[in-house]
């Protein structure tokens, strides 16, 4: 059941910063079959609802920790063998820094012997930025700590040296303040669009590598009256559902049982 | 197959310096065991996760059981990295073998068809391999295009102990894991596998079809105990949920130093 | 995921050439899927059995729609070699790629991980890999021992459709098969996956734990067919025994070229 | 239940010479934890069922076919992980033509691509040959088209070339016969014993290959009268369920449900 408390005759409230980027992030899962979501990952888990929502049925999407939006039956290896075959179409993932080449570090800061930090790990990524054939990069915060002109360790390498098998890799990347497109060929990112209230000077002013920018950089889409109204009911009710304190904070829902 | 008087019996059977295989937080941690491990003082393990750990490796690591952890990852969801994990990742005091989740699959996976290593997508040009000299790049015999030369192997993972906690086990031995089939997996790669149960019931698991799907034949198995409870502050499948409220417990207290405060935590939530 | 009409709907999915990969007799076979097959007189099939066949393949040979069959064995069991397999073998008119079990396995395993090989244990010295060069002897990376040195790796082994019959499915397309996990493998490792069931349910076979853990998700499953009876006469798990007189019919009436009659008999004992 | 039809206190009938069989292949299975038996092998699963009876519990037996004696439950694989994990002591393989190098042909005589004659194939022997420690020859025709000097195709061999890992490989050769003993070392088989009623010349005559012979061949023992009791009441109950007819004709026994 939706839960969103406001009277549907009422003018939506305008998005939420958040709302803008599932909803940007959405718009980059268009026409994907199967989209598999890591744990811990609402936003996300969000823009990937959304995307089946608005799917026609057409978009399958499994939520890791979700006992609903999971499919598997085979245990642990499942999405990694699925993603093997070729059957995930899309995926996001994350970086304590990402370089200008795409490369992602969720391990360590310094020395990897003697780290100045260190992070919970690569997970799947140095596999999954190999085999999954878009792979969205996402984090909100958006400064020259996180965005460097280069990682201190390569959890997962944007690009690889010939003579390796890669069908899939960096597609996009998300912040809190744009959207970038990577173009494989050249290795580099290109500023895509800005989201709305914030503007090309700051994009770059907090980004530490190199950005390709267009003669013109758009601002990022918001989402219509109705693809609002689909976000903030039946797809705001089955986030709750796997993040619930989430779900409630951002769209005031409940789960959808 | 033995059924352990109790839990610390069971643990008995866990030398100092084994190589030690659990599963993901997620996934049927035997947290009671590993309490009765911290208490027996174990040292020298190597603890390797398929794929990855949390509050069990930080229990481990604070207590000084571990001396090796290979992992794909160590987090405690909500409540971050795991602050033992952290401290002696930055002081050097422990050796990490970071790894990426389907190697570790790959791993156990050639440990169970019993073959010395198993080829791995991916994974070359991070840094994850200049330090992983036990893995290695191969020229790839079946290339599926032009460009597909170099692939990565992995050595099979054979553990002395796999350690997990599940629902019930029957008095054969037999043990419902249902769809947690990683858990099939580390009793096949292990050389003993050791199980605390909720429940331990008078009927045969393997007997009905729609409940053999989902079972660890006996085989495998080399000793159960009964621990109710034995998976909390974690989930156990269907049967409980995670109590994110105690792991933060258990991080705040060994953030500050306090393990006995954090070890308090989590034995709270243990049945008497 | 479609529901198919009809299990002539269903077999229309699979065109003349197809690679197809079938379980063994035991394992859940689509006999009325097979007649259907027959019938359509597809032809130039690539059948891969895991690991062996015995009835399907015979009816598909007899009926000329088999130019290939790679598998470990074909037997009818107590009756004997398939005589239209052992006909053909005689004429050389059949291109037989003789494998054993655990070498159609790890093909199987290894397409089902997304990677291009595995290894697998022993096959070096015999006849098998002389008349394999799809198969090689490579350096092990990893040896157990200083004789270790040499291993066999076959490549992965990915059908285009792998077709196979259980006792049921659901709407949404998820497939109970329990413990025969082979079937779960056919259908990772395929790039279509075709079931006829006995019975198509209206519940979620995924929303109970206890049943979850024995059904293949239908992000497998390309279409479904419901053919009440449609293993026979094999057997279908816990739910009907092989009628082992009728696969002697068979037998018996392929051996003399009466193929009309084999197909008969086993056409005598599917639902109407 | 025993259905056995013979009341208890007569004496019982001498060993048929399939009981003395059955207790030759029982007795090479001493000391096993785990034996698998394949599909279709009466006489050999009635000796592992044997075996585990007379086991007191340490011996557990595997029958391929049976829904009572199967502990699998990761599909058709599980058998050939389990040997490969070096689970499995002892399993029985057979062939169209056996030779003195205990090579084991179950594929097809003449050229492989004309043969003069098909059979069913390999199955897992060229597999299972080489990881289980004791692999024990069975067949109850003992003559010189099975027992040849050297086999038409190789579906497993005996033995191998120096560089390829084998725990495994012949412990014996049970026939109608005799028994022989395999010798790795030496790379062939030597004459251990011969059933009652039976001769060494009569074994020699019948088989195609050289077989060293000790200085005076013993007779292969016939079960004691408390052995025979055991077989022919719980252990034939046991074979019943899988093999109902050949428990019927050997033992005069019905499947204890």
């Amino acid at each position: 059941m939706s839960a969103d408390p406001r009277p549907i005759d009422t003018v939506p409230t305008p998005p939420h910063p958040r709302e803008v980027l599932i909803h940007a992030l959405s718009d980059l899962l268009q026409g994907c079959r199967n989209v598999a979501v890591g744990a811990v990952s609402p936003l996300p888990g969000s823009a990937a609802l959304l995307a089946r929502a608005r799917s026609d049925g057409a978009c399958r999407v499994t939520l890791l920790g979700s006992r609903r939006h999971t499919y598997f039956t085979d245990g642990g290896r499942e999405l990694f063998d699925c993603a093997g075959q070729g059957r995930i179409d899309a995926f996001f993932l994350s970086g304590v820094q990402i370089d200008g080449a795409a490369n992602i570090n969720l391990t360590c800061l310094g020395d990897p012997q003697r780290p100045k930090a260190r992070f919970s790990g690569a997970f799947g990524s140095a596999y999954l930025y190999f085999v999954v054939p878009r792979v969205i990069l996402f984090r909100e915060e958006h400064d020259r700590r996180i965005f460097v002109p280069k990682v201190d360790y390569i959890s997962a390498p944007g690009a690889t040296a010939p003579g390796v098998w890669r069908p899939g890799g960096p597609h996009a990347l998300v912040t809190g303040l744009c959207v970038m497109a990577f173009d494989r060929a050249r290795g580099r990112f290109r500023l895509r669009s800005v989201h709305p209230g914030h503007t090309v000077e700051e994009v770059l002013d907090n980004t530490g590598f190199d950005v390709d920018l267009p003669d013109s950089v758009p601002e990022t889409p918001v989402p219509t009256a109705s693809t609002l109204a689909l976000l903030r009911g039946p797809v705001a009710a089955e986030v709750a559902e796997t993040y619930p304190r989430f779900a409630a904070d951002l769209f005031g829902a409940t789960p959808s049982h | 197959m033995t059924v352990c008087r109790d839990v610390g019996d069971l643990v008995a059977r866990i030398p100092d310096g084994a190589k030690l295989a659990v599963p993901p937080d997620y996934g049927g941690v035997a947290v009671t065991a590993t309490l009765a491990l911290v208490e027996a003082g174990r040292r020298g393990l190597h603890l390797v996760c398929l794929p990855s750990s949390g509050l069990q490796a930080d229990m481990l690591i604070a207590a000084g059981c571990v001396d090796t952890i290979e992992t794909a990852a160590v987090t405690l969801g909500e409540a971050g990295l795991p602050p033992a994990f952290g401290r002696a990742a930055k002081a050097g005091t422990l050796r990490i073998l970071d790894a990426t989740c389907p190697a570790l699959h790959a791993g156990f996976r050639a440990a169970e068809a019993g073959v010395p290593f198993q080829a791995v997508r991916g994974i070359i040009g991070s840094d994850l391999l200049r330090h992983r000299p036990d893995w290695r790049i191969v020229d790839n015999p079946f290339p599926e295009a032009p460009e597909d030369r170099r692939i990565v192997v992995v050595p099979a993972i054979r553990p002395d102990v796999a350690l997990f906690h599940a629902p019930r086990a029957d008095r054969d031995g037999n043990v419902w894991v249902g769809r947690r089939r990683e858990l099939v997996t580390l009793a096949h790669a292990a050389r003993a596998t050791l199980v605390t149960v909720e429940e331990i019931v008078d009927t045969d698991l393997l007997a009905e079809e729609a409940t053999a799907a989902g079972v660890l034949p006996a085989l495998y198995v080399t000793a159960v105990a009964r621990a109710p409870g034995g998976a909390r502050p974690l989930g156990l499948q269907d049967l409980y949920d995670p109590e994110p409220a105690v792991v933060a417990d258990w991080a705040r207290a060994v953030a500050v130093g306090d393990l006995p405060a954090g070890l308090a935590a989590v034995r709270g939530r243990q049945a008497a």
